[in-house]
């Protein structure tokens, strides 16, 4: 499995999604510059975590009008796959590849800690692994992931299937709209979530439930 | 030209750092204090002088990127 | 300020009421005269009030702080460079400091903080280190002072938003509350960075003809002063005499970072110094200083942010996001192309000279020209005068009928004893991926990247100690970071310090300064635990108030597999809880006395520096050869509190022998007596810890196990279950801050 | 009483965030756009009737809360 993890001004977690890929997949990532208008060859495309632009204006705003996003939009419209973790979602929000805007948590407090989450779909690429309903822990580390849509968009997100993950019963960290913590596209190639994975693929680190995630994709995209 | 872009958001949407702000102005004892909402308020300069056309970019910055329509609406004013 | 208004080119007069205003004295003013051989101009005189201001010329301590051991082995820099570097093998160096942004924080909790996260984050990567964690050592006032709640709000986003945004884990740190502070916080922030040892970078402008450029951020007219205000007490009128205060811009940084570190990868650098406090000014300084050249600057060229801005007013400026680096010449277009990639403002300003002079100049004219040794080595340096005191003596006096796990309860839901969680939360502790223990712990533990080796951090100092023995507390606060750092199985390199006391020039005072700085050497050589670069924060002080004496200890150590690190959560039922050190019951200035009883007296407890490191060392040999792997240091607190964290963290409750004598139960599990460690240990490995200890001499008592129920029990004394405590020690810090308190807006 | 607090940064004090809109709007494609500064609106809904009376109220909210009169500026807009 080939894959690129896009690098905007101030991502901070392109490293650390290298590092996972790396770890998981074999093959060492591309790291793909915003201002590049092309992709090279991969099957996954990889937002990173992070504070592209500071997060100034609304998170993920200036980074969903970069360069690359034309070339990942087309990524994704020819079924590519594309995961993005926390800014990453919000930049997919922003760019309109997922429904919906991430606003400000809740409490209005940037939160870190690990929360409990539950496997609610796993017909994707990203989710295959997993069993359904089973719970898995990654941390959380952002202000913003206080994920909003109008009902209809929730409704129709429930029906087709495509919240991915949701927080815990009583886990919620930021005042997400029935407890979503990723949700799909229409097509299920694109994945966006709050959560870190990448941040649990090592027993020393706090746990391995992301490990499935990366493991879903080698086995899809291989 | 100068221009001032409000972007707020929309009804309907909930708004924690309006409804945070409501909280502490009732517990600093500010006595019939209502909804409270919070947005952004833009000062952009402009070289163009045209109002018409500056109303039409400003709109397009808008829509682009100053505020998230799913979200958020926003009021554009021109102070010649 | 007001001098800002009235500058024009021209000379003006000079006036003693605007030397007063810039902080100098009627003798220094004449030294300035006789160094010049004429009068200052107006700009010459805002360089020398910085550079002579005691924050960046050290004049009150300098003599004391030459008697701090900085040399080892491992030790590649000590004091002298914007950070200090040790060798931690394989070819790796770790650069760490520690800094104060304490006026600012008090004025401005948010951006305060923020900026002082990220001056320290320069100081580290202007070294060519990518900062890899962080830590804070923060101080308030009592929690029912009136500014506490929003201080407290304001200072923890503020270092989340700065470093969250940087990329860089905060790892930890300490809270305390205090009276003392009320008027006076403190902010203290430690980077931690890694860097190859052959690629370290220094601030020394060596040779004559290289251009002088200027990276980062536009130079506004931020906080004009920044360093004379942190050289000055504050009164009620601070409020309006208030410079503009910075605003920090951590998207900046990160660029700035990226982009230094990407110059650093190339060899067109010859020396590099952020700009700190007295920006421009201190930054060309220390540089032609350390360089042995002259540097002359064109402010011409200077990015600027707003128009019209003086000679005066760009020297000063603390705008923050700027580095001043020397080039090799003929590099500049390369360096260039990086800083344009990166979107940062780059100019060559100047160039180096070989007259060893500051010479500046502004539309055409010289504003300023100054032989560099008059601000660095003419600065003055003052023995300050004393007052010793002799140590508050005596083991105080208590009742002796006090429940015990009642006074657990109420100790462990203590301000200053509670769960940090609410502040850490709001840092994130896990990016970059590599911390293997994060807030919490007694030294966090962030991984090599891409090895097994593992960096131990801590800060610590107990400014009650302080105040009761200056001495035995700055000791023991050098003791409590060595021990905190061996407590997860990492070996102690070396020290950073941040010296937070009152106002010098009172006898008093300048005491505690004495005595803590020989407090912290004496530690520091006995413990083989060198001093590499520290930073002193003095004059907090308002309306004559002063702080409790703070000398903060940050340190770093070094453990070769980060899979043997130690932590104090209980892993394992029916493990044998064994004391490492002696209990002599010492309740002097204890937490106890404080919480329960409401005073704060007796004798700080005495740091025994053999026994400390021989405990310290057997403790982790244990943990290297894999014998221990849940271990805690006691200190605040003593050891029932120490036993209540080790159960709460690991989940699984414990039961403990009574006290030897009866009657002295509180001092038993209370007392803070220095030296100590707690293992828990399966049966048979306590037996074997039991037996090492024994032959070695070391104190021990076997004092307890863990047990299968989720309570803590004392014989003769009840038991308390484990969700109490854990409810009691967590709500503290939200049920505070969730009080009515308004937040602020941003 | 509908009041509009504008919360906006002092001149001389940097804004970051002004800063990278201009940048973005600039790479968006926008010729012509100078200085950016970016604010607050807070939009309060007041039981009090007398426009002077709000007017004082509204000033000791923002002194107390709204601004951080350290670095911001503040205007207050009432509408009927
Ligand atoms: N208390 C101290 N103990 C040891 N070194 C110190 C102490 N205070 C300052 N130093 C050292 O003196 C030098 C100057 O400090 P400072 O002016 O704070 O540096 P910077 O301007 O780079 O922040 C640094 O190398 C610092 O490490
Ligand atoms: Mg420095």
């Amino acid at each position: 499995m080939k894959s690129a993890v896009i690098v905007f001004p101030a991502s901070n977690c392109d490293r650390d999604a290298a590092t996972a890929l790396k770890q998981l997949t074999g093959q060492t990532p591309h790291m793909v510059w915003h201002r590049d208008s092309e992709l090279p060859q991969v099957d996954l495309v990889v937002l990173p975590g992070g504070f592209s632009y500071g997060d100034y204006l609304r998170c993920g705003a200036m980074a969903s009008q970069s360069a690359i996003m034309r070339a990942i939009k087309a990524h994704a419209d020819r079924g590519g796959a594309v995961l993005g973790i926390c800014n990453g979602f919000q930049v997919l929000t922003e760019a309109h590849l997922l429904p919906g805007a991430l606003m400000r948590n809740a409490n209005l407090q940037f939160v870190c800690r690990p929360v409990a989450l539950e496997v609610n779909e796993t017909q994707s690429a990203f989710t295959r692994k997993y069993e359904h309903g089973q719970r898995v822990v990654f941390p959380v580390a952002h202000g913003d992931g206080n994920y909003f849509a109008d009902d209809e968009t929730l409704n129709r997100l429930e029906g087709e299937g495509r919240v991915a993950l949701r927080y815990a019963p009583g886990q919620n960290p930021n005042g997400s709209a029935r407890d979503i913590a990723g949700i799909l596209n229409q097509k299920r190639n694109v994945l966006g979530l709050m959560p870190h994975p990448e941040r649990v693929v090592d027993p020393l680190l706090g746990g391995t439930d992301g490990i499935k995630l990366f493991q879903g994709l080698l086995e899809t995209l291989s | 030209m100068k221009a001032r872009v409000f972007v707020t958001l929309k009804n309907g949407v909930l708004d924690p750092q309006g409804k945070a702000i409501a909280n502490a102005l009732h517990g600093l004892g500010f006595a019939g204090v209502g909804d409270v909402r919070q947005g952004k308020v833009i000062d952009i300069e402009l070289a163009e002088r045209d109002e018409a056309r500056a109303r039409a970019t400003l709109k397009e910055m808008c829509e682009k990127l100053l505020a998230n329509t799913v979200i958020e609406k926003y009021e554009i004013e021109l102070q010649a | 300020m007001k001098v800002r208004i009235d500058v024009t080119q021209a000379s003006p007069i000079i006036t003693p009421e605007l030397v007063r205003e810039h902080g100098l004295s009627e003798a220094e003013y004449g030294r300035i005269k006789q160094l010049l051989n004429r009068e200052p101009s107006l700009v010459e005189l805002g360089i020398f009030s910085v550079m002579w201001s005691e924050h960046c010329s050290y004049k009150s301590t300098r003599i004391h702080l030459k008697k701090l051991p900085t040399k080892a082995t491992h030790v590649l820099q000590g004091p002298g460079e914007n950070a200090g570097v040790i060798d931690i093998g394989d070819g790796d160096a770790a650069i760490f400091k520690m800094e104060s942004h304490n006026h600012p924080s008090f004025i401005e909790p948010y951006q305060g903080a923020a900026t002082g996260v990220g001056g320290i984050m320069r100081d580290v990567f202007t070294m060519g280190a990518r900062p890899i964690a962080m830590m804070n050592a923060l101080r308030f006032g009592e929690p029912t002072h009136p500014k506490t709640r929003h201080l407290v709000k304001g200072v923890v986003a503020g270092i989340g938003g700065y470093g969250n945004c940087m990329g860089v884990p905060t790892v930890g740190g300490e809270v305390n509350f205090h009276r003392s502070y009320n008027g006076n916080i403190l902010v203290n922030a430690m980077c931690v960075g890694l860097a190859r040892a052959d690629n370290i970078f220094l601030s020394a402008a060596k040779g004559a003809g290289n251009p002088v450029v200027y990276i980062g951020s536009k130079t506004g007219r931020d906080g004009i002063h920044g360093a004379t205000m942190a050289s000055a007490e504050f009164d009620d009128a601070s409020d309006e005499k208030r410079p503009t205060v910075q605003v920090g811009d951590p998207f900046t940084e990160k660029l700035l970072l990226e982009a230094c570190l990407e110059l650093m990868a190339t060899d067109a650098i010859i020396a590099i110094q952020d700009m700190g406090a007295a920006g421009l000014t201190s930054s060309s300084a220390e540089m032609g200083d350390k360089g042995g050249s002259g540097i002359e600057l064109d402010l011409d060229k200077v990015p600027q942010r707003e128009e019209n801005m003086t000679a005066y007013e760009m020297m000063l400026s603390e705008s923050q996001e700027r580095m001043l680096a020397v080039l090799k010449p003929g590099r500049e277009a390369e360096a260039q192309a990086i800083f344009r990639k990166w979107e940062l403002d780059f100019a060559v300003i100047g160039i180096t000279t070989d007259t060893k002079r500051l010479v500046v100049k502004h539309k055409g004219q010289v504003v300023a020209d100054m032989p560099i040794t008059a601000l660095s080595d003419e600065a003055p340096v003052y023995d300050r005068p004393y007052a010793e005191r002799p140590p508050a003596s005596g083991n105080p006096a208590f009742d002796a009928g006090k429940p015990l796990l009642e006074s657990l309860v109420t100790i462990i839901a203590s301000p200053d004893m509670c769960s940090r969680r609410w502040v850490w939360e709001q840092y994130d502790h896990s990016v970059m991926a590599d911390t293997v223990q994060g807030p919490g712990g007694d030294a966090a533990v962030v991984r090599v990247h891409g090895s097994n080796k593992g960096l131990a951090i801590t800060t610590d100092v107990s400014p009650r100690y302080c105040f009761a023995d200056p001495y035995e507390g700055a000791k023991q606060a050098v003791a409590e970071a060595w021990r905190n750092i061996s407590a997860v199985g990492a070996k102690p390199l070396a020290v950073t310090d941040n010296l937070n006391f009152g106002n010098p020039e009172k006898p008093d005072t300048m005491y505690q300064i004495v005595a803590g700085v020989n407090g912290i050497g004496e530690a520091c050589r006995a413990l083989d635990f060198p001093v590499i670069s520290g930073n002193c924060s003095l004059y907090n002080e308002t309306n004559g108030e002063g702080i409790l004496p703070t000398p903060a200890i940050g340190a770093v150590g070094l453990m070769a597999d980060v899979h043997r690190m130690a932590a104090i959560g209980f892993r394992r039922e029916g493990d044998t809880l064994i004391l490492i050190g002696r209990n002599h019951g010492h309740l002097g200035q204890s937490i106890y006395l404080r919480e329960i009883e409401g005073r704060e007296d007796g004798a700080a407890p005495p740091v025994h520096l053999t026994e400390e490191k021989r405990h310290g060392d057997f403790v982790r040999n244990l943990i290297e050869q894999g014998t221990a792997d849940t271990v805690h240091d006691l200190s605040d607190g003593g050891l029932l509190v120490a036993v209540a964290e080790m159960a709460m963290a690991g989940g699984i409750g414990a039961e403990l022998v009574a006290a030897p004598d009866a009657t002295a139960s509180i001092p038993f599990f209370f007392g803070e007596d220095q030296g100590r460690y707690l293992i828990a240990a399966a049966a048979d490995t306590a037996r074997r810890i039991a037996d090492a200890a024994e032959k070695a001499g070391i104190p021990h008592a076997l004092i307890g196990r863990t047990i299968n129920r989720k309570l803590l029990s004392v014989a003769g004394a009840g038991e308390v279950t484990l969700e109490r405590l854990s409810t009691a020690h967590e709500n503290w810090f939200p049920d505070y801050m969730g009080g009515l308190e308004p937040p602020p807006v941003n």
